[in-house]
Formats: structure tokens, C-alpha cells, sequence
């Protein structure tokens, strides 16, 4: 397995992903060779490698998403190449951002849960755009009466997001352990309770004296 | 309209601001004054996603920890805006009324003394609230992280280049045998040709040979009949040439010409103008 | 104008050019930057020089066509990259296959007599098809009206099947005990079905088409 050899092989590789548009997997990438010269899995990665090595300072880049291998246009030119499309790209509400969110986190996931969480209604129309855009899809149905369809992203929506899996989505903020807050919730109880009835119902904010006492003493820690 | 447009950036700014906070400290300070021009609370309240939201928006505004919620000043500004949203928005009332609801539950126990040995079970509504809150935080903050991902079409573009000629390469199917068999026993049996000794007489290697010796003759001209016959292939080979040869007479497919009594026998295709 | 800012303005026009997918005229190019930092169209036109020297040896290349510049996948991976665009290969048709087998048990054999025997008329594109792939070819022309061509098999139908010679085709009769195990399995898959003379009386659809199916599902997108 020569230099030039190598370098064929990255060649056609990238003129492969380029005339695609689309991630290739490396099933894909391997096939695109005769059996009787097809580069071994070992090979291919390392052609890859090469291959990203040979994007750097270039307007491109190689990125490893969910379906496989993708050559796409570097971010830091989205400025300039955002001015060839008309459109501009499209935003998104945060309730689906929100009600997303939830599919790709806590899949699979009922319309239901998510309300119970967001503690408001789905849109339909969320749902719609989110199955339309093939970001999830349909998994099953929840075994409880009405059987409410599970919602869970797909390879898709890896793609779409930059990501090769779901472990790669940035790390759900911590709950501050439940426990932990009971706890101190049980201490404070008898601040609550001294509160001074006086001050809240009426809606007298009061709130610089309130401030100026100790904070225990009327809220939860 | 330019106020309305105003607050609903404050609102959105607020409702973005993380609740990070640095030893308690909010890093943030938020204005305390919870008035809004009653033409644009409902430009307000489309900047929130229920009720959830709200509350924990109003809980920012206070520059409070969601574990130091002040309920009651949290209730009575919350009264205040479900006061609103009711009169705008009434299918989203309901959701907002239960907030409502529960916020004046919790202030109501706060008033009571609390009687240490009752109903251990019961689920604290403020336990309740405070769980429910922080999960909505968590997915709120999670969709926020979602939309900063690189996205395609607009941090990131597919490259794609244009093709060349590419080799027109649409596959042959593939065929058993046993699909062949199949078909032709389809027709025959369809034509009824089982009867018929036509299609069952000849031995396929004289049908074979019939072909051949056809593609060999050019129908403009002669060839030597000894020609057609290869002495290699021994006498089955010679047979079977001979019975081609015939049948292609009986066809009309071929003409035999002999010259003179004894002499050289030709043979040509039959498809002479 | 130093040579880290052409750099740049070489990437950002490679980054146009594989975004757009199409060509792009020296005019939309130096529109991609805002008035205050576009590139006068001497050094656009040496930026473009400087990407078609860097697209040497790579898979792709920088061409000059009507409606500007474009970036496109080299000729020379065209077998490569063609496989990505292959289609799934079709299955032939009844009437095909029945006019093979004729032909393969007739010959030398005309359109006319295929007819014939089938009831109904053989389509040009079967004709076609099975020339084509030279599976059949042309001996002569019979002597009647119209001179119509006469069909036989060929060397490669005989190699494709596996055959070193026609008479190693089972002959009729068999064919005709058959037709018992053939009825009930024509009834479910026209074509499509295996069966085995020995192995399989009962009709019991045999796996290895489904095998052979699934293989030549095996292609791109």
C-alpha cells in the first residue's frame, strides 16, 4: 500500500462524497471499489484521515455524522455563502426547539410526557413539522389506554445537527439532587411558617424590609 | 408598537437569561418593576411557553433561586399576568389557572402551621412545584443548546460538486434457470403446445446446430456442404449437423444446390433476394 | 494584498462554489462580499487560479463553463463515483422471459412465431433487451413477406447459465412434469419464485431468492 496508492484512494473518495452531497457510510465508501481492489475498513479510515487532513484551510471540511462521512462547507464561511441562498434559513419556535429537545433527550417519548414537562399543549403542528422534517419519527406506542404514540429522532436529525450520535448532544444541565432540596426544604419549614401573614396577601411587596431580613426566613433554600 | 416591540426583546432576553449565578449572586441584575403596558402584554406573553415559563421567568425577575422561590409575591405577580392572559389568550388559561391554583395551594398551606405528623405520604406541593420547575429549566436550557448546534443550511452547507459523464451502468437483473423453465412452461402450457410434437420432436442440440449453421451461411453465397461438418466432432457431432441441415431444409430456411451428378454440394441461406 | 488573505478568499470562494452546486459567475462570487471587502475582479480572477492549482490531485476540479465557474468531480473517478448512482437493477418481465425460452427451445425463431405460440404480441424493448444483453442474436432472415429476422441464443446466454450447451437445457417433457409443482407456485409470484424438481415437491418457495433479492438490494441512496 504505496503513497500514491493512498492518495488515489483519497481522490476518489472525496470525488465520491462530493458527487453525493450527502454523508456516505463506510460501507457505502468501500463499495464504490471492485471487490477484487476494495481498500479494507483499516484502509478506508485512514484515507479519511488523510482526507480531513487535506480539508484544513480549505473551504471544506470532512465531518464524521450519524449516516456516515460528509463534506461540508466550513462554518466560519456560512457569512459569505449564506448570501447565495435567497431564503434565509429557517428559525425555529421554541416550543419545538423545546418540544425537540425533549424527543431527543428522554426518547422514546409520548406527546403527553412532553406536556407534562413543558406543562403546556403540543401543537399538532410541532409534531407535524418535526415528523415532516423526518427529525423523528413514530417507535411505538405506549402500552396505556389511548396506546399514545412514542416519538424518537432519527439518523436524520443527527445529520441535520452536526452530530454522529445522540451521545454527542451537549449534556443536559443537572437537577440539583431532589433529595438534597427536600432536605432543605424540611429545615426551612418552620421559616415559612413564622412568615408574617401580614405581608403577602394584600400584595404589599414589602419587599425591601423582607430583603433586609434574613433570607431563611421566608423562602426555601 | 415600538414599546411593545421593546418588551417583548426584555421579555426574550430575560426569558434567555441562563440562572447561572455565582455564589448566589445573580450574574444579571433584572429591573424589579413587573409593569407592562397593558397593550402589550399580549406581545409579552408570546414570548412565554406557558406557565411553567412565566413562573419561572417572574422568579428570575426577582433574581431568585428556583429554590428560594418567594411564593407569595410570586403568586400576586402571577395572579396579575393570568389576569391578562385569561382576557387574551383564553385557550391558554386553563394551563396558566392551574398554576394559579397550585401557587395559592402552596401559599395557603405556608399560612397554616404545619402539623408534623400528618400524612407523611402526601406529596409537599412545593416539593412538587420545585421538581417540575427545575425539569422544565433543564429542556428549556436543552433546546436553547439544540438551536446553538451547528446546523446544516445555516452554519453549514452540504458540499457537492457537479458530475461528470458518468458510465451509463443501469445493472442487468439477474435470472435463474428455474425462471426460464418456469415461463416457458407458462406459455407452452397456455398455447397448448403439449400436444404438439413440433416444439418436442427435435433434439435441442439440433436446434442449437440449426443456428449455427444459419449465422454461418451468408445468404449471398455458397459454401461447400462438407464445410458445415467438422470431423472433430465425431460422428454425434456429424449426426447432428446432418439432422440440422435437414430440418433447416424442411424449414426453408436453406437451399442445397448441387451442380452436376456426383459433384460439389452447396448450401446458403434461403433469404436471397 | 498578502498571502493569508488570498488564502482566505480562496477558501471562501471554494466554500460558494460546493455550496452552490452549480456555477457561479465571476459577478454572484465577488457578491458574495460586502462592498467594503470585495475583491476587485483582477484578483478574483487570481484567486480562481490559485483554487484550480490547489484542486490538482484532488477529486474534484475547477472548470470554466457558460454561466461561470464550477467545481466539478474529475472524469477520471467517473467509475468510481458512477456506482453511487446505480440502479437498483429491475426484474425482467414475464413476457421476457417467455420469449427467451422460446427462443432458447425454437430457435432459429421469428418475432412472428413467438407471437404465435404466446397469443399476443413481443414489444420491441423485449427484443431489444435480450439483444442487448446478447443473450440472442440474429442468424438470418426467413424466406416468407416482411423477411423477418430469425433469433437464436448465444455463446454468453449459454455461459451465463451455466450451460456447454443447449441440450444440457432439461427438454420438454420434463419441463411438462413441472407443471404440477409450477402451478401452484406461479399462482403466488409471477417469476419470482424458485423451485427445485427434486429438492422441493411440496412447492415450498425456496430462500435462495429472497438470498439473491436482498443482494441486489445492495446498492447506493
Amino acid at each position: 500500500m504505496n503513497d500514491e496508492h493512498l492518495s488515489r484512494l483519497q481522490a476518489i473518495t472525496e470525488a465520491a462524497l462530493l458527487a453525493a452531497g450527502k454523508p456516505l457510510s463506510m460501507d457505502q465508501l468501500r463499495e464504490l471499489f471492485n471487490e477484487d481492489e476494495r481498500p479494507a475498513r483499516q484502509v478506508m479510515e485512514h484515507v479519511l484521515m488523510m482526507l480531513e487532513k487535506a480539508c484544513e484551510g480549505r473551504g471544506f471540511e470532512l465531518r464524521k455524522v450519524a449516516s456516515g462521512y460528509r463534506l461540508q462547507v466550513r462554518a466560519e464561511f456560512a457569512p459569505w455563502v449564506g448570501r447565495l441562498f435567497e431564503e434565509k434559513p429557517q428559525r425555529y419556535s421554541r416550543a419545538l426547539l423545546e418540544t425537540l429537545a425533549l424527543m431527543a433527550y428522554r426518547q422514546p417519548i409520548t406527546r403527553g410526557e412532553i406536556e407534562d414537562i413543558r406543562g403546556v399543549t403540543v401543537s399538532s403542528n410541532i409534531i407535524r413539522t418535526l415528523l415532516e422534517r423526518e427529525w423523528v419519527r413514530v417507535v411505538g406506542h405506549r402500552d396505556v389506554p389511548g396506546r399514545p404514540a412514542m416519538y424518537a429522532t432519527t439518523r436524520q436529525f443527527l445529520d441535520y445537527f452536526n452530530l454522529a450520535g445522540l451521545d454527542e448532544l451537549p449534556p443536559l444541565s443537572e437537577v440539583r439532587d431532589l433529595e438534597a432540596i427536600g432536605r432543605e426544604i424540611e429545615q426551612n419549614i418552620q421559616g415559612e411558617i413564622s412568615f408574617e401573614p401580614a405581608a403577602a396577601p394584600e400584595g404589599e411587596p414589602a419587599n425591601d424590609t423582607d430583603q433586609q431580613d434574613s433570607d431563611s426566613d421566608r423562602t426555601f433554600h | 408598537m415600538v414599546e411593545e416591540a421593546q418588551i417583548h426583546e426584555q421579555a426574550q432576553l430575560a426569558a434567555q437569561e441562563p440562572l447561572a449565578r455565582v455564589s448566589g449572586k445573580p450574574l444579571v441584575d433584572l429591573p424589579k418593576d413587573l409593569y407592562i403596558p397593558p397593550d402589550a402584554l399580549a406581545v409579552f406573553l408570546e414570548a412565554f411557553e406557558g406557565p411553567l415559563d412565566l413562573l419561572l421567568y417572574l422568579i428570575r425577575r426577582q433574581n431568585m433561586n428556583i429554590l428560594e422561590i418567594d411564593v407569595s409575591e410570586i403568586t400576586r405577580q402571577y395572579m396579575d399576568y393570568i389576569g391578562a392572559v385569561e382576557a387574551m389568550r383564553f385557550e391558554l388559561a386553563a394551563e396558566y389557572l392551574v398554576m394559579a391554583a397550585t401557587l395559592a395551594e402552596i401559599k395557603s398551606r405556608m399560612l397554616l402551621p404545619r402539623q408534623e405528623s400528618d400524612d407523611e405520604d402526601e406529596v409537599d406541593p412545593r416539593a412538587e412545584l420545585i421538581r417540575r420547575l427545575q425539569q422544565y429549566e433543564r429542556f428549556k436550557k436543552a433546546a436553547e443548546d439544540i438551536d446553538t448546534l451547528p446546523r446544516m443550511e445555516r452554519d453549514a452547507f452540504g458540499a457537492s460538486a457537479a458530475l461528470p459523464k458518468l458510465p451509463s451502468s443501469q445493472p442487468h437483473p439477474d435470472v435463474e434457470m428455474r425462471e426460464l423453465l418456469l415461463a416457458l412452461q407458462g406459455v407452452l402450457r397456455r398455447a397448448d403446445l403439449f400436444t404438439s410434437h413440433h416444439v418436442e420432436r427435435e433434439k435441442l442440440s439440433t436446434r442449437e446446430r440449426m443456428s449455427h449453421i444459419l449465422s454461418v451461411l451468408q445468404a449471398d453465397r455458397f459454401v461447400s456442404f462438407e464445410s458445415l461438418f467438422s470431423i472433430e466432432e465425431g460422428r454425434l457431432g456429424v449426426v447432428v449437423t446432418f439432422l440440422a441441415t435437414l430440418e433447416l431444409v424442411k424449414e426453408q430456411l436453406i437451399e442445397i444446390v448441387q451442380a452436376e451428378v456426383l459433384g460439389a454440394i452447396h448450401v446458403r441461406a434461403r433469404a436471397v433476394t
